[in-house]
């Protein structure tokens, strides 16, 4: 089935108010830029970012003008936040985590990857050996104070676990080298990291790749997301960007 | 409060922890002073893993060497060497927590005699007591081996091994040993043991910087470089 | 005891079930009947999954074209077509029970009105009570739509669409709608309607070899192929 | 690190008698048969095979000399009979489980394949919908009564699901189509199957490759298997055989 889009525009044009999206990248690697400026654009409200390692950093000029446009109402993350505490203070999506505006809901990252894994997968819940030893095995952690709710343990052999539940998303953003028009997508060196499990955690799975080629053009044995995946396909420029999240 | 005594530089403190690394090791380094350690295994036979998803990640990459699809967990422009693997990033976790990890290093705000650590928050100086807990709690749910690589104390000369922490845990009686500009300290059942001192110091000096009780080590020496 | 009435041949059962797949479909057809559907298709939007670990398979190889390292999941060697894509097992049945499987086929020993199903195991003709499960309870969790294509009666003539199961379990309350060479019949929530039957065959007819209790759609008609 | 053997004798040299051996495999596709002839010619006892679909029907000598020879305790599989039960009858195989002198333990393929997965992944159990409506939520499933022991289910949003733990084996024997001196590994279509994730169950993973290459000759995008999961690698000649399991 071709599921090519002619732009980003019209590919997230049926995203709704209070959706939640899938925004894989690990800080500046494989962060879907361009439909993120296209969501910026089409000024949706209300969203929570279901993120995985920092990729809002990575994009740090589309998280302000998120933030300045109010567009924003929970991010999910395992790194949300500059490194430096200092540089922290004067970042506006910090100071409305600070002041409760924007709630910031914070996993091991390995956690988080599982959970959008499963997700696709049709597991509701898995037991994990992190977190074990901290807040994390105690209740869900967050800003709100209000929504940190209870986590359970288990102990298999000797060993104590957390419960942790699948994260399905109502739309995922996604970042490829390559896409066909089934689909099938390919990512380049580390920008692949999230990009594979966010892929099969979304509803509506919408895939910018930075070059479209037809159907029978990959690799076979070289697809990493195949296209039973994915609901729509842009092709989209690279974009440069700054490496750094200091 | 200045510090109290001069140690070593945080490139030799990553030196004398890069020493337990032996050949054929799987490696993972943490931001800051672990980082440092990838400079001095050249001529080891070891396989350096990046969280982002990545084994046989090569020495950081400048100018024309850059590419913008191949950054270490650090963020930081790396290089490929011969063997080097991409995989996902559940893959990668799952290779950490699996156990397939033999050595990690990791930075910490403090750490205490009985291998708990503190290194995710810093409710003090982020004025919230959540912050960016990245891959730390699953590069330690899945240590074979865990070292903490960090200052003996904090900016203002506190001490960072504590008898008790105060910060958020990042994980509990996992720590096997810490290097520090100071001292190196081997965490035991019995608690922690003073094994190397910077040239000079004494076992008192040492203990008047540092919160936990130490024991001290029969044999012990300086810290050989 | 014979077969009581003589009705479509296995092949034109799969091409009316065929009939139920339409353009964008992801299919996963299974052992039997299930997989002659693969005939009918063409022309179809269509893209089936193996659960072997493919999407966009081909049909069937003969002669040079068989690569041993290319099979279907009934071990049958098998063709590419152009948007092929290959995937681990785990991935494979990820997107099975995760529900990205729009229509999923399988045959059956028994089916009630309930849309309960048997299909692994025949404790009488194997003289045990464990069989082959295969991917067919995984394909029956993650099913959005689940057809059973099957021949009415068994070798003996006794009904499959039976009032109560009597062998081992594959699924409860997932089937849809049952394809047999004498009938069509959709499971509803009111229970078992007979759709369709085959040209010059009576409802009664049907019943005399049902175990189930039919109710017979106001709008009965003969199966069109 | 250097992971080579010279000879399949030597990579399995020291397996001990009651060790559990995860075989890939899906019936005649990707089955590690130069691994298994070596094992038959060591005459290792007492071994439990840990399957996923049947490759012991694909490799059929190798699984009727295992059994002629006494060497095997214990199969679990998802499909683990001769499709046909008249077929069956004649196999020395099924033969030995219906005098229950060997034990089948019997899974659902999808739960297998991620039973092999957690357990590389340090997550001890997970909860799927599989098997719910059949005897797979009662208890383990086995031709031994004794072992049938009992399973737990556990509703999440209305949807009862089936509790399902890690299978770590002690080793893997992996088939690849190439694989390099520090064991990462490419496998060649449909024959991927199963080794991926059983390659992470072994705590020791062997991998019989067609085609043995010097690290850095196989594309880093395109490595299916991360060499850090495998211990030995030792190169095997392409063995022909016939594709059927009726």
């Amino acid at each position: 089935m071709d599921k090519v889009y002619s732009s980003v525009e019209e590919a997230v044009a049926n995203i709704e108010d209070g959706a939640t999206i899938a925004i894989p990248g690990f800080f500046a690697a494989g962060v879907p830029r361009v439909l993120l400026q296209a969501l910026i654009k089409k000024g949706t409200k209300n969203l929570t970012l279901a993120c995985g390692c920092g990729p809002m950093l990575g994009a740090a000029e589309e998280l302000t003008q998120l933030v300045k446009n109010k567009q924003i109402k929970k991010v999910i993350d395992s790194y949300g936040l500059y490194r430096s505490a200092t540089k922290g203070l004067q970042d506006p999506f910090e100071q409305a985590v600070r002041a409760s505006e924007i709630e910031l809901e914070v996993y091991p990252m390995g956690t988080l990857a599982e959970k959008y894994r499963v997700a696709g997968a049709g597991i509701p819940a898995f037991y994990t050996p992190t977190g074990v030893g901290s807040v994390v095995e105690e209740h869900i952690v967050t800003n709100i104070i209000a929504n940190r709710k209870p986590k359970e343990t288990r102990v298999f052999d000797g060993k104590k676990y957390v419960l942790e539940y699948a994260l399905k998303t109502d739309y995922a953003f996604i970042h490829a080298y390559m896409g066909d028009r089934e689909g099938n997508l390919v990512y380049r060196k580390t920008a692949r990291n999230f990009n594979p499990v966010m892929a099969t955690a979304g509803k509506i799975t919408i895939a910018e790749v930075e070059k479209l080629v037809e159907s029978g053009k990959i690799e076979p044995d070289c697809v990493h997301t195949a296209g039973v995946y994915v609901q729509r396909v842009v092709e989209v420029p690279r974009v440069s960007f700054a490496i750094t999240i200091d | 409060m200045p510090q109290k005594f001069q140690g070593l530089p945080r490139e030799m403190i990553a030196l004398r922890a890069s020493r337990e690394i032996k050949d054929g090791d799987y490696v993972n380094l943490g931001i800051g002073i672990p980082t440092l350690v990838s400079n001095w295994i050249e001529g080891k036979d070891v396989t350096l893993q990046s969280e982002i998803g990545m084994t046989k990640t090569g020495p950081l990459a400048f100018d024309d060497d850059v590419d913008q699809d191949l950054i270490n967990a650090s963020c930081q422009p790396v290089t490929e060497l011969p063997g080097i693997a991409y995989f996902d990033i559940f893959d990668s976790f799952g290779m950490i927590r699996g156990g397939y990890m033999d050595v990690i290093m990791m930075g910490a705000l403090q750490v205490n005699g009985r291998g708990d650590y503190a290194g995710w928050a810093n409710p003090a100086a982020r004025g919230m007591d959540i912050g960016n807990i990245g891959g730390s709690m699953d590069l330690c749910a899945g240590a074979t081996k865990l070292f903490i690589t960090m200052m003996h104390t904090d900016p203002d000369g506190g001490p960072k091994v504590v008898n008790e922490i105060t910060f958020p845990y990042t994980t509990k009686g996992k720590v096997n040993m810490i290097f520090t500009d100071l001292a190196v300290i081997e965490i035991t059942p019995e608690g922690p043991v003073l094994k190397e001192v910077f040239p000079g110091l004494t076992p008192e000096d040492i203990q008047s910087v540092t919160g936990a009780k130490l024991i001290i080590a029969p044999d012990l020496k300086e810290i050989e470089l």
